[in-house]
């Protein structure tokens, strides 16, 4: 085949998210080894899947060879999707899915891995760092309450804690939810102040990264590394050199370049070969300290 | 001596800070066409503000036709039948002549509950004829009213109250931006009130225009009553004095 | 015929048009062709409704001299309120009006605490945007609720009519309140008062309209707009979720002020919002098509925006300083 | 007595203060005496230059009658810029100055469209919000850059000092840059032009200041203060990420109102912009410390906002009402 | 007779849709006081804002002490030498009358490149002296002047031109709103300029005002001057004639 492909990638974020950025990369390094005409599209707003969805219309009129997207709603994108399948268009989810998977939509696969599972095994490893005995006080910010990756992190932590209570009867847990916004300098105000109000807190769980600011804070008040358990997801300089510092023991790494990448690569083989795209799963990617040295130099290149 | 139509006791008003009336009382009766001099600040234009209900008084009563009032805003004051010229601030610059002629009155050609179809066609006609009864010949009853010049501006204010007579009228600085013809119309206007049944209020700074056309001379000075005497009983220099 | 021009393109609304049509070609050469074509008209007719109602409505509210900034979170609110009814088997029927007149509740409020405390509206909506966000999200319990599959009528919203399956349902909607509003703003006694009281509220009230009463009614208007807008959008997606409409109100004013509205008030159309909302939702769809990398997109989109309103500024001052009588 | 209290509830400013001192003891008592304790304050305290520096330059744009709703990405670009160079190796000398010309260029660049086209600076810098976003965006390539570690003298703008660490730096730097815009506005002929400007424009222009030379210099003011508020938070956080002050244009311009500040322009102090910024931080803060449920924090919030702005009125308006002559 | 300071030649303004000027030519000569009268909308506040720099021309000359000038804004006009009184839009109601007196030409009691601190006390004195100039006596000078009374303002507004006065004065419509006393000293005021070496150009819609502070007499209509003659040569009713 001598004409490019053509690839579009829409999904529910904006460019000023780092993550996001690592995905972008991912896609284009892998577009640029297939020669292929690459277009990701961002929303303006974090998180807008009314403006995703108007985006993947409008890059379906144009006619792409496949469409990569994230799914982060069980309803609103069925149609969007149904249609472009029929148009034959290559449709691969990417990042998150439709929690009932192939049943609850048309794509062909998914690479990458669901909030709720990774909010859960997030918390499981937690888990491991609790104190034997006395009460779990755990809070969990919800960086964007009704927004779906933020709702959807945030749920599978809580359910993990759920059944960790249920299996430990004899242990006090509360789980306290906050809203804690999007904005490194907020969450790191609005946290720090809570720490700092209810000392006897034991875990903080972050639905992103800014859970690396609150550190910050902690440090800056003398706080022991520790002393509040932390974890969060996706991988970052900042996250990466507090995990250094001992203030974060658990973080989700989901290795977004990879999910950028693996699709074009099956998109790539199923436009040409018709070879079937196949689920991928882009690792439970759960960071502790040790796996750190290895990763800084990965995250500044963007790579994780 | 017929009854007053408007009986003000004891009015008083309060800005932040400012005593702009200090007990005024006042009767005006029937039919008559009473001058409101005074110097600038005296409070006239407070008190037929508070008159036609775009401001409130702090304490005293008025009573209209006999019936105590309280006039929350100047739709009440309209409603009982007084009809206003303020001093400022009565056209919204941005919209045409003839809307400003109506606003508030339109003339409907279908309506249910008050809302309904304006009759433009009407508008524009009517208010042309205002107009020109003011002796003012503008270009068209669509210019904006923020595009006339002061003089046009304020002829079109008087067209409307002239249009909308009511059983009484205040005029607060009437003729001030207005050339000598309109000026006159205006005059002869209030002097042809009277005969129309219709109480008025004029306030000028021009005391010829005054005695010209009112029966009865009422003077204020920081926020009280300092004279009032019938106008054939009483010379300008003698206004002008107290002034 | 300078008369004629004159006339026209002192419009701002109609400035507006001679700008989208520029921008029509560009983008048509850019994407080749594409953007013309059949899949994408209907694409951008599709979705237009939803914001251009929103837009109707912020501009009316603007020219009656307020502002709102809650119209984001309504646009969420009241199809939740639908969405949460019939996924608890509440039918239909009442479950619109349902959430319609939760968005009416909202406006009479942001109405009622501007006029009555005369606080500004900007702080009294932009408060509402948090509460009634909040209050999406509290009922929904932060997921969008699952509807029965037939619980709702969508084919009245948003099936495909016209020739060539052009238009949705909800562009007959849209059309039909737009001319609804335009005509209740240019020919009834309302909108007279409307504009009076936008225009110049001292002298609105001088001449004894009930300004307060007005104000009220534009809002609650805005706000039924914007819950009706985002009830189409969710039968459109097919679930109402809680984080729909973020950002709305922006864009919204921004329609409203790209087709001529005044942020003070008193001057504006509602075709010019309309204008306005086609507008943006073409920069944002030719932006797309003609693949400007995703880290300058919001350049271009910035840019096109202003530039938009600095063309029709300046059509404008061309055209009044025509020499020509009209009046 | 009751001259004094009259004269000071009618400042809307000042009557700010009294609503901040019973959002204190609310505060004090449903957190059981944490909020008003020493580390919380410091943490108030800490975070407050940076929001309360934009809310100046807003404060300020607003007086003199004008938008800026692109304050938000300026707070993100200016330090990316400053970022991206010393990732590059430039000294902190120079790219600290770098960082805030762009912020300065960006005001200039607002303001001389704002004034030159004559156009609602609202949509001017709605579009610059999205440019300067973009090119933070661009100029990181997403990433935020490494810096080294000891490459920013970070002692000098973020080191706890007074008594018991209480301040920042940071905040010793918003005092000295609020007294002196404070006094610029209330004691200079600058000041008085910019009232004027903002008060009534027409009237401006008659008696011969040049309005437009007026408004640039705000533009450029409000932009260089947003952007070296961000260059302080990059100091704290350590890193320039480019989301960071997203919808910070709305909470200063809300910040601004609180304090009395018309959106009309020529009325406000930046003293009441201050006010108005330390009511939002306090009101977040004391919402956290009294463990409001997430899904319930944005109610609470708006509505405190709006109560704040209520109360302000009620307060003014019982002033105003007292007999008593002042002058 | 003298070089004429103003030397006017075929001015035309073009408003959107009306011509409000059409080819005026008129010289004034140094310490001449002008009576400047016309019918509404004749062009009268067209052609002085066109003179102060409020406006511009679409064609046609101005010449200021000789010299062709382009007063772009007003601060131009000022610089030149002119001061003028507009019939609207001259106060910015938001601010004190002292900060009103002096925006644009603060006291200074230090300043770099033009900028610098305001010398509040004497800004608050100088105000104060000005008004009771004109024999208005206000409460504070720092009262807003959007709280004043009609008259109030104006009269600030009078005593600002008083205390700035320039090489030539204009004043369109002064004594609107101003009462009696008031009145007589804006007269006396501009009787006063000629013995100072000053130029004015009054407007005003009363006949008897211009003729008793005014040398000569122009009268417009419909953008065209109709009547250029000296006061003692023509008397009010031939003026009233052609209006
Ligand atoms: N909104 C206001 N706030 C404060 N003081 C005010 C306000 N309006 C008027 N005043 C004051 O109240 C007093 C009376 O004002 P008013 O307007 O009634 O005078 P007036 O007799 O109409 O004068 P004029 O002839 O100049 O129009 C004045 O001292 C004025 O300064
Ligand atoms: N901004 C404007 N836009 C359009 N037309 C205008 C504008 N300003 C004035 N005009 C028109 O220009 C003509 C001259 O107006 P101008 O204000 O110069 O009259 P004037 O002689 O000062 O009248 P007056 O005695 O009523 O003040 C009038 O017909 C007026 O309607
Ligand atoms: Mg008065
Ligand atoms: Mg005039």
């Amino acid at each position: 085949q001598d004409e490019p492909m053509d690839i579009v990638f829409t999904h529910h974020s904006s460019a000023s998210n780092p993550f996001w950025q690592a995905v972008k990369k991912g896609f284009d390094d892998a577009c640029e080894k297939i020669g292929a005409d690459c277009q990701m599209i961002f929303t303006q707003t974090e998180g807008a899947i009314d403006q995703q969805a108007a985006n993947m219309i409008t890059a379906l009129a144009a006619g792409p060879d496949a469409l990569i997207t994230s799914i982060v709603d069980n309803t609103a994108f069925d149609q969007v999707i149904e249609q472009a399948v029929d148009q034959g268009v290559v449709v691969i989810a990417a990042n998150v899915d439709d929690t009932e998977g192939a049943q609850g939509n048309a794509r062909a696969a998914f690479v990458g891995q669901g909030f709720v599972p990774a909010g859960y095994a997030l918390a499981r490893k937690m888990s491991e760092f609790f104190p034997e005995e006395g009460p779990i006080n755990a809070v969990v910010g919800i960086s964007a309450p009704g927004q779906n990756w933020s709702e959807q992190r945030g749920q599978g932590v809580v359910n993990f804690l759920e059944e960790y209570k249920e299996q430990n009867p004899d242990r006090e847990v509360e789980i306290t939810r906050l809203d804690t916004g999007t904005d490194g300098a907020v969450v790191a105000e609005r946290v720090g102040s809570y720490l700092n109000a209810n000392p006897d807190t034991t875990a903080y769980f972050d639905t992103g990264l800014w859970h690396a600011y609150v550190a910050q804070v902690l440090a800056d008040r003398g706080v022991e590394p520790g002393e509040v358990l932390m974890g969060g997801f996706d991988i970052v300089s900042e996250v990466l050199n507090q995990m250094e510092a001992g203030y974060i023991q658990v973080q989700v790494d989901q290795q977004p370049y990879m999910q950028g990448f693996i699709p074009v690569m099956q998109a790539y083989l199923a436009h040409n070969f018709d070879l079937a795209p196949a689920d991928v799963d882009t690792g439970q990617g759960l960071v502790l300290q040790e796996d750190v040295p290895a990763l800084k130099e990965l995250a500044a290149e963007g790579l994780r | 001596m017929m009854e007053p139509v408007i009986e003000i006791r004891d009015l008083h008003k309060w800005y932040s800070g400012v005593h702009a009336l200090k007990g005024v009382s006042l009767d005006v009766r029937p039919n008559e066409a009473l001058g409101l001099v005074g110097d600038n600040g005296a409070g006239k234009s407070t008190l037929i503000n508070i008159l036609s209900g775009m401001q409130t008084a702090d304490s005293g009563s008025i009573r209209f036709e006999g019936r105590p009032v309280h006039f929350e805003n100047p739709r009440d004051a309209m409603d009982a039948g007084i009809e206003t010229i303020y001093q400022y601030n009565s056209m919204v610059p941005t919209m045409s002549i003839a809307r400003n002629m109506f606003i508030g009155r339109e003339p409907l050609s279908a309506s249910l509950f008050g809302i309904g179809v304006m009759d433009h066609r009407r508008m524009a006609e009517e208010s042309m004829q205002a107009l020109r009864d003011v002796d003012l010949h503008l270009r068209s009853p669509e210019a904006l009213v923020g595009e006339l010049s002061g003089g046009q501006r304020q002829g079109v204010a008087i067209a409307r109250a002239m249009h909308f007579r009511s059983k009484v009228m205040i005029l607060d600085e009437p003729t001030n931006h207005l050339a000598v013809k309109e000026t006159q119309k205006v005059i002869g206007f209030v002097q042809s009130l009277k005969d129309n049944d219709v109480t008025t209020i004029f306030i000028s700074h021009n005391i010829h225009h005054v005695f010209e056309c009112c029966d009865r001379i009422v003077a204020m000075a920081r926020g009280e009553i300092v004279l009032d005497r019938r106008a054939d009983e009483v010379s300008m220099d003698d206004v002008l004095d107290v002034l | 015929m300078r008369r004629f021009i004159k006339i026209y393109m002192e419009r701002p609304e109609l400035a507006g048009i001679a700008f989208l049509i520029l921008l029509a070609l560009v983008f048509q050469v850019r994407s080749d062709g594409v953007f013309l074509g059949a899949q994408n008209l209907q694409g951008i007719l599709g979705l237009l409704p939803e914001m251009a109602l929103v837009a109707i409505g912020v501009t009316l509210l603007m020219i009656c001299g307020e502002f709102d900034l809650s119209v984001g979170s309504v646009f969420a609110l009241a199809p939740m309120v639908m969405g949460v009814l019939l996924a608890d088997g509440v039918p239909f029927i009442l479950a619109f009006p349902a959430g319609l007149l939760t968005a009416l509740a909202v406006g009479l409020v942001n109405g009622v605490i501007t006029v009555r405390f005369a606080i500004p509206s900007f702080i009294t909506t932009l408060g509402m945007l948090f509460v009634a966000r909040s209050l999406t999200v509290v009922i929904s319990g932060g997921f969008p609720p699952v509807i029965p599959p037939d619980a709702m009528p969508r084919q009245l919203f948003i099936a495909f009519v016209g020739p060539g399956d052009m238009f949705r349902m909800s562009f007959l909607w849209f059309l039909a309140i737009a001319v609804l509003v335009a005509l209740a703003l240019s020919r009834t006694n309302f909108g007279n008062w409307v504009r009076a009281t936008g225009g110049f509220l001292p002298a609105a009230q001088a001449m004894g309209i009930p300004t307060a009463r007005v104000k009220i009614v534009c809002f609650m208007i805005c706000s039924l707009l914007a819950g009706f807008a985002g009830t189409i959008q969710v039968m459109r997606l097919g679930a109402p979720l809680p984080s729909i409409g973020e950002g709305l109100e922006l864009q919204a004013v921004a329609a409203a002020v790209i087709g001529g509205t005044a942020l003070t008030g008193g001057i504006g159309t509602i075709l010019g919002g309309i204008i306005g909302a086609v507008l943006i939702r073409v920069i944002d769809n030719g932006l797309v098509l003609s693949r400007v990398d995703a880290n300058w997109f919001k350049l271009a989109l910035g840019s096109l925006t202003i530039l938009a309103v600095i063309v029709n500024a300046w059509l404008r001052k061309k055209a009044r300083a025509m020499k020509v009588e009209t009046d």
